[in-house]
C-alpha cells in the first residue's frame, strides 16, 4: 500500500479510472498541460493525451454545459472547477439541467459528470477562494454531494462518483490536501505521511456513495461533521478529554440518516460542525433530521458550530474558522446543558 | 429625469395600430448569393452573414448555386411534414383553448426550419432543440400519438407528467429533451459534438435558439467552445423577429445579423430565408459537410416570422400590429413550397386540399387514441407514486420513504 | 383604502416609489412596453417613460449585473426576474457580486438593488416556472430575502425593500397574485377583494423588514411558515379545530427569531411547512435555531412539512405541493406526539 | 481512444524548450492604420479590428493619423506612471516573496495599458478594473502606501482586512472594487454607463478584462447590453497571451482578434499595440469621444505580454518558454517610450535612472510607512471584531451575537 496525500490520492483515482475506463474524459481550467493549479491531474494528460485530458476555456458554464453534452453522447466527463467559488457562473447549468436530465427525460437521457472542485479556507484565499458551498448543491434535488476528508476515503469516494450514473460534484476542503488538519494554523504542518488514512491502494477501489463514517467512536456526546472539520473534531474531542462520537458525513447527499440517528440516540448530545456560514447551512438540515429521529433521547438542545454569517474574511481566516477553541467551547456547552 | 436620458432604446417599427414595416429587412434577391466551396475561410465568406440566402424566387422557382438537388417527391414529403407539423398545431392549440391541456406553443410560419433542416442531416446526427422545433420530433419519427400523449401528461406520456406540455425528448430519434431554461441546450450540442470528434465519430450535433435567447450565457459559452475546439456542430438562430413581446433589437439585432454573431471567433455565419425550405436545407447540407470534413462550426440564422402567439399564454395584439405577418416580406413556407411544387407541375390546390384533409384525419384519428391513454379531467391517470422515481439512477431511500408518506396522506 | 390583489399591490408599490425617487428605475424582459408577464409594471412604462421602465435582453445575468452597475452609480434598480427559476443564469452576479460588494469595499461601494420574481408551484407550470429557491440564498451573507403572502405586506414590503440600502430578493408566490389560495385546487378561486389583507392604502406605506408577523393567535402548536403556505395554514388548522398560532415569517432573511421562539416556547409544539424541496431547505434553518432557544419547552420534536425532493412534476404538483392535506396530517402528528 | 480523436486542441507556438514563436501575431506598421471620424458606423471600419493601430515605430518615432497630441511633459508624466508601477510592483514582488504579504499580482510588461487608458480618460469617468490595472489606482491619486496597507491587511486597509491583496477600491478616485471573480465587473461598467446616460451626465465608464476571461458569460452580457442601449462604455480586452497556463487560443483567439469579437453586435474594435503609449492614448481618446458623443460602445484590444507569471502562486517556466517576453515583438512599454522621449530630444539614460532612483525611494519610503499600520506579523493588528461590519448596511441581530461569540471565545 502507498502512502498518499489527498492530491495524489485524487490521481490516483483518476488514473485508474481513466485506463479502465476509455470514456472518462477530463477537463476544465489549466488541468491539461499544466496538471491543474493544485497538481490534481499532473501527468494525465501525457499519459491519456490532450483529447481526454482537456484544458479548457475559462467559462465554468461553458464547461460544465459542455460536460453534460459529452455525458449525453456516452463519455463520463471529470470537469474541475479550479475553485468551488467559481462554480457559480456554472450553476443555471448544474440545478436546471445536470440534476433533472434524468427526472425530465423519464431515464431516457442523463449524463454522469463528475465535477471536482476544491473548497474551504485556511489557504489566505481570501473571500473567493473560500467558499463551502455545498448546503446550496445539497438542497437541489437529483445530484450527489461528496466531501471526503483523507486520501483513503477521497480515492475511494472519487471512483465511485466517476463510476456513479449520477451527477455527483466533489467538494475537496483544499486545506487538507497535504496533510490533516487540526484547527490550529500556528502548528506545524503535519503530513498524511504517518496518517492511517493515508496508506492508499495503488488500484481500483470504491468507497460507496451514501455511507457515513463513525471515525472515532464515543459515548458522551456525537460529533457530525465533515472535511476539514473532522480532524479539528478530533482534536477538539481530545483537548476537552470528551468521550466524543465523531461521525464523517463524507456523503452530503442522499445522506445516510441511520449512522448519524443511531449514534446521538446513544450518546445523547450532538454537536454538528461545519466551515460554511452558519444560516441556512447543512447543519439545518442535518439538526431537523437529528431531531426528528432522537428527540427523545437528546438531553440538551443541538448546537451548530460554523463559519460566521459574513464573507471569509482574509486576514481573519482564523477568527472565522471554526477551529479546536471554537469547537471546543461548542463541545463543552454541550456537555454542561442539561 | 427621462426626458434628458440619452441612453439609447431600441423600438421595433410598428406598435398595435402601427403599419407593419420590414423595411429593415435586408434582402437579397433569389439566386443572387455565392456557395463557397465548403472548406472556404470564414473570413472569406463574411458577406454571407448579412447577405440573405434564398432559393425560390417571387415566381416559385428555385434559382442560384444554393439550389438544392431535392427532387419533387423529396419536396412532397417536406412539404407533408411542414404541414402535419401546422395541423397538429393547430389542434393542440385548440385543444388547450378547450382547457384539455394546460400549455401550448406552435411553430406557425416556422415549420420549415425544423422540416429542412432534419431533411439534410443524418440519421445519427444528434438534435438539440427549443420548443419550436416539434417537426424534428416528427420529422424523425416520434408518433403524434406519443406528441398528444406528452401534452396530456397522461399514462402514455414519455414524460410520465414531469414536463410542461411541448418539452418532448427521444432518444431514438437522437432529439434531445426540451429544457424550460432558455438556451441551455446550446452548450450541451457543442459537448455532445466534441464527444463525437474524440470518439473519432462523423456524427454531427446540431441545436436552435430562438433570436432572444441568443443574448444568454449558453449562447457565448456554445460559440466559444464550439470555435476553440472546432467542434463539428451546427448552431441555428431562428430569428423570429420576436422574443415574447420583445423583438429582435432587444437582443442585439438592430445593427447586425444574428448570424454574423460567431465572426468573431472565426465561426462562419450564413443568413437563410427561413421560409424558404429549399435554401434552408441547402445551407444546412453546407454546414454539415464543413463539420463532418472538420471545418468546424457553422452559425447559421434562419429570418423568419412568429406567425402566432408566442404560446398559449400570450397575447400578441398587446405588442404589435395584428396583421404584421401578411406584411412579412418572406411570405409564408408552406405556401411558398406549395406554390413551387405547382409551378413545377408536381402539385396541385387540389392535392394540397386532399393532403390536408387526411392529415387532419390523421391527427384527429391521433388524438382520439391519446385521449385513450388519459386527459387532465379524466382517466386512465398517471400513478403519482411515480414522481418519486428517475431522480437518481436508484431511488434513494429518503425517497422511498417520501413516496410512502404520500400514498399515506393522499390515500 | 383601496381592495388590491397582490399584482395591483405590487404594481402600487413600484408606483408610489418611483413618484417618490427619480433614481427608482425597473428593468427586465418584457417589463416595459407589455407590462409584464404577470402583468406587475402594467402602465409604469407609459406614465415613467422607457428609460425608467426598460425593457431588457433575455439574460438573467445581464439583468442583474447591469443594475449592480447601475445602483453604484446611485440608481436604485428594481430588477425583474420573470420566474424564480430563472434567477439561476444571474447566481454569479448575486452571490458573488450583490451580496459582497458592500463588504468587501467596507461601504465605500455597494448598489441597493431589488430583485423582484414570482416563485413557486400551483399554476401548472411544471418544473422550471414553479421553484421556490429562497433557501439557496438565504445561504448568502448580506443579502435580504422577502416573501409576502397577501397584499398589504406585499406592498409595504416592497416598499421598504426599494429603500433599503441593502440588496434584496423579493420572491413572490404567484399562487396568492390573486387571491389567498388553501392549498385545494378544486375549490372555486378565491379573490383578494374581500381579505382583510387586500385592503391596501393607495400611499406610501412601509412594513419593515425583519419583522416575523404572528398571524393568528394561538395556544397548542405554533406553525411557522411563509407565503403561499400561510393561507394553507390556516385551513389546515381550522380543519383539524387546532389551536394553532401561525407565524407568517415574511422576511427569510434576516430572520427576526424572538417572534418564532417566543410562540414556541408558549405552545411547546411546532410544525413548520414550506413549499420547496425539504432537503436542506430553510425549514432546517428554522428547526435548527428554534430546537435551540426552545429546546426545554418543546414536547415532541419539530415536525416540517415541505415539497417533496424532487424536481416540481407538472402532472402532480398537487400531491407535491405541501397542500391541507399534508398540513393537516402533519399538525395531527406534531399534536398527537409527545 | 485518443488517437482517432478528431477533435481541435489549440496548441501555442512553442512551449518550455522551444524557440519563442510569435509568427502568429498580425502586426501593423506604425502609422499605417487609418484614423476614421469617430462617427464612423461599425461596420466601415471593421478593419481596425484586424490591423494593429501603432503610433511608435521601430526608431522610436511618433507616425501617423493616431498619433495623439501629447506634449513632452504629457509624456515624462506617463513615463513617471508607468514605471512607478513597475517599482510598486517589483517591490511587492519581493516582499510576498519574503512572506510579508499573502499574494501578489503585477503587472510587468502591461503597464501602458493602465496609464495610457487613465490618461484619455476625465476624473468623473469611472473605471472597472481587472487585478492587474494597478495603474489605474496609482494614476488616479491612491497613494502607495494606502495601496501597500491593502496588501498588508493592516490597520489602513482599505479593505479592512477582508480581502486579497490587490483587490483594492477607491470611490474618490473612481476606481471600483477588484473581484476575485473573473469578469464580472464587465456588465458592471455597462450598467454604470447606462445609469450615466439616464441621468443625462456625460461621464463614460471602461472596463478591462483579460484574454481568458472573454470566455466567461459576464462578457457576452456586457457587450449585449452595451450594444443594445448604445451605453458610453469603453470595454477594454487586455490581451497578454496567456491566462494562466493556457494561452490565448483556448479563449478563441487562434482564428480571430478579440477587438472582432463585438462586430457581430455592431460594436466597433480597434486592436491597439498594448505597449505603446500613445497608441493606446489615442484609441483610448477616440472611443471616450465617440461614446460621449453619443456614438455608443467601443471594444479595444490591447495587444501585449504577461512578462512575469500571473500571480505569486505560478511558475510559467512550468508552460511556456522562459525566454518567451524578450522575443515578443512589441517590446517593453516603457524602455519603447523612454526610447521615444529620448530620440526626441526629451529624455536621458541619465534623467532615467535618476527617475528610477527617485521612484525606487518613493516606495521604500512608502514601505516603511505602511508597515507602521501593521503587517502580517506584527502590530499593530486589525480588530477581528470589524469582520461583522458591513455585511449589510446596519449589523442585523445574529451578527452582532456572533461577533461577541467570537469575542468571548477567542479571549
Ligand atoms: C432562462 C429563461 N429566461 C426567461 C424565460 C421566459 N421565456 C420563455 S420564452 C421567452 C422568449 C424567447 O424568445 P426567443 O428566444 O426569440 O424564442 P421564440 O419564442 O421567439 O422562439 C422568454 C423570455 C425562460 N424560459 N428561461
Ligand atoms: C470565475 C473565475 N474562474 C476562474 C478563476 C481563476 N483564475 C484567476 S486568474 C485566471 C486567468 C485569467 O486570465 P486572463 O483573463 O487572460 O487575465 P490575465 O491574468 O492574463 O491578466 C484564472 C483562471 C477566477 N478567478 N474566477
Ligand atoms: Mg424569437
Ligand atoms: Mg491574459
Amino acid at each position: 500500500m502507498a502512502q498518499m496525500n489527498m492530491i495524489e490520492a485524487i490521481r490516483s483515482a483518476l488514473d485508474v479510472v481513466m485506463e479502465k475506463d476509455s470514456n472518462v474524459v477530463v477537463l476544465g481550467e489549466d488541468i491539461g498541460y499544466f496538471g491543474g493549479v493544485f497538481r490534481c491531474t499532473e501527468g494525465l494528460q501525457q499519459k491519456y493525451g490532450e483529447h481526454r485530458v482537456i484544458d479548457a476555456p475559462i467559462a465554468e458554464g461553458g464547461i460544465i454545459g459542455a460536460a453534460i453534452g459529452m455525458g449525453v453522447n456516452g463519455l463520463r466527463p471529470v470537469a474541475e472547477i479550479q475553485f468551488a467559488d467559481y462554480i457559480y457562473p456554472g450553476f443555471d447549468q448544474v440545478v436546471s439541467e445536470l440534476a433533472r436530465l434524468r427526472y425530465r427525460s423519464c431515464g431516457e437521457f442523463f449524463s454522469p459528470v463528475t465535477i471536482r472542485t476544491p473548497c474551504g479556507g485556511g489557504i489566505r484565499g481570501g473571500q473567493t477562494h473560500s467558499q463551502s458551498p455545498e448546503a446550496i448543491f445539497a438542497h437541489v434535488s437529483g445530484i450527489r454531494i461528496v466531501m471526503p476528508s483523507n486520501p483513503y476515503d477521497a480515492k475511494g469516494l472519487l471512483i465511485s462518483s466517476i463510476e456513479s450514473d449520477d451527477p455527483v460534484i466533489f467538494f475537496e476542503p483544499k486545506r487538507i490536501y497535504h496533510g490533516p488538519f487540526d484547527g490550529d494554523p500556528d502548528k506545524p504542518a503535519v503530513s498524511w505521511a504517518s496518517h492511517p488514512k493515508g496508506e492508499v491502494p495503488e488500484d481500483w477501489y470504491t468507497v460507496p456513495l451514501g455511507t457515513a463514517d463513525v471515525v472515532r467512536p464515543g459515548t458522551e456526546l456525537t460529533i457530525v461533521t465533515y472535511g476539514t472539520l473532522v480532524h479539528v473534531a478530533e482534536a477538539a474531542a481530545d483537548e476537552t478529554g470528551v468521550d466524543a462520537e465523531i461521525i464523517d458525513v463524507r456523503t452530503i447527499a442522499p445522506l445516510d440518516v441511520s449512522t448519524l440517528t443511531e449514534s446521538v440516540c446513544k450518546t445523547g448530545r450532538c454537536l454538528i460542525a461545519h466551515e460554511a456560514t452558519q444560516f441556512c447551512g447543512y447543519g439545518g438540515e442535518l439538526t431537523a433530521t437529528i431531531q426528528k429521529h432522537c428527540f427523545y433521547h437528546l438531553e440538551v438542545p443541538i448546537l451548530r458550530v460554523a463559519g460566521w454569517d459574513t464573507p471569509y474574511p482574509h486576514a481573519f481566516e482564523w477568527q472565522y474558522f471554526p477551529g479546536k477553541k471554537r469547537m471546543a467551547a461548542g463541545i463543552r456547552e454541550v456537555m454542561e446543558g442539561g | 429625469m427621462a426626458n434628458k436620458s440619452r441612453l439609447h432604446i431600441p423600438r421595433p417599427t410598428a406598435r398595435p395600430g402601427d403599419e407593419p414595416d420590414f423595411s429593415y429587412l435586408h434582402l437579397s434577391p433569389a439566386g443572387s448569393v455565392d456557395r463557397p466551396p465548403v472548406d472556404t475561410r470564414t473570413r472569406d465568406m463574411e458577406d454571407l452573414s448579412h447577405q440573405l440566402v434564398r432559393v425560390l424566387d417571387d415566381d416559385h422557382r428555385a434559382q442560384g448555386p444554393w439550389n438544392p438537388d431535392i427532387d419533387a417527391a423529396g419536396l412532397q414529403v417536406a412539404l407533408r411534414w411542414m404541414l402535419l407539423n401546422r395541423v397538429f398545431d393547430d389542434r393542440m392549440w385548440q385543444i388547450q383553448r378547450q382547457g384539455r391541456i394546460s400549455f401550448y406553443m406552435q411553430a406557425a410560419g416556422e415549420e420549415a426550419v425544423s422540416i429542412g433542416q432534419g431533411m439534410a442531416l443524418r440519421p445519427g446526427d444528434m438534435c438539440f432543440p427549443s420548443y419550436r422545433n416539434q417537426g424534428l420530433y416528427l420529422y424523425r419519427g416520434v408518433s403524434l400519438v406519443d406528441m398528444m400523449c406528452q401534452c396530456l401528461s397522461n399514462t402514455r406520456d414519455m414524460c410520465k407528467g414531469r414536463q410542461l406540455p411541448v418539452m418532448y425528448h427521444s432518444r431514438s430519434a437522437n432529439v434531445f429533451s426540451i429544457s424550460g431554461n432558455l438556451g441551455t441546450q446550446y452548450p450541451h450540442a457543442v459537448g455532445w459534438a466534441m464527444a463525437a470528434a474524440i470518439k473519432g465519430e462523423d456524427h454531427i450535433a446540431a441545436s436552435w435558439i430562438g433570436d432572444g435567447s441568443t443574448a444568454e450565457a449558453d449562447f457565448h459559452h456554445a460559440l466559444t467552445f464550439a470555435a476553440v475546439y472546432q467542434a463539428p456542430v451546427i448552431l441555428n438562430v431562428v430569428n423570429n423577429q420576436w422574443a415574447i413581446s420583445t423583438f429582435q433589437g432587444f437582443a442585439g439585432g438592430e445593427r447586425r445579423s444574428f448570424a454574423a454573431r460567431g465572426l468573431g471567433l472565426g465561426i462562419p455565419g450564413i443568413r437563410v430565408d427561413g421560409n424558404d425550405l429549399l435554401a434552408i436545407y441547402a445551407v444546412t447540407q453546407w454546414a454539415a459537410d464543413r463539420a463532418r470534413g472538420g471545418g468546424g462550426p457553422t452559425l447559421i440564422e434562419l429570418v423568419t416570422y412568429r406567425a402566432g402567439a408566442h404560446s398559449t399564454s400570450d397575447d400578441p395584439s398587446k405588442y404589435r400590429p395584428k396583421d404584421e405577418y401578411s406584411a412579412f416580406p418572406l411570405g409564408d413556407p408552406i405556401e411558398r413550397l406549395k406554390q413551387h411544387l405547382i409551378t413545377a407541375g408536381h402539385w396541385s390546390g387540389k392535392k394540397h386540399s386532399m393532403l390536408e384533409k387526411d392529415l387532419k384525419a390523421e391527427v384527429l384519428a391521433a388524438w382520439k387514441e391519446a385521449q385513450q391513454h388519459g386527459t387532465m379531467t379524466e382517466g386512465p391517470f398517471l400513478d403519482p407514486a411515480t414522481m418519486f422515481d428517475d431522480v437518481f439512477a436508484e431511488t434513494p431511500a429518503h425517497l422511498e420513504s417520501q413516496r410512502q408518506r404520500m400514498l399515506e396522506v393522499e390515500s
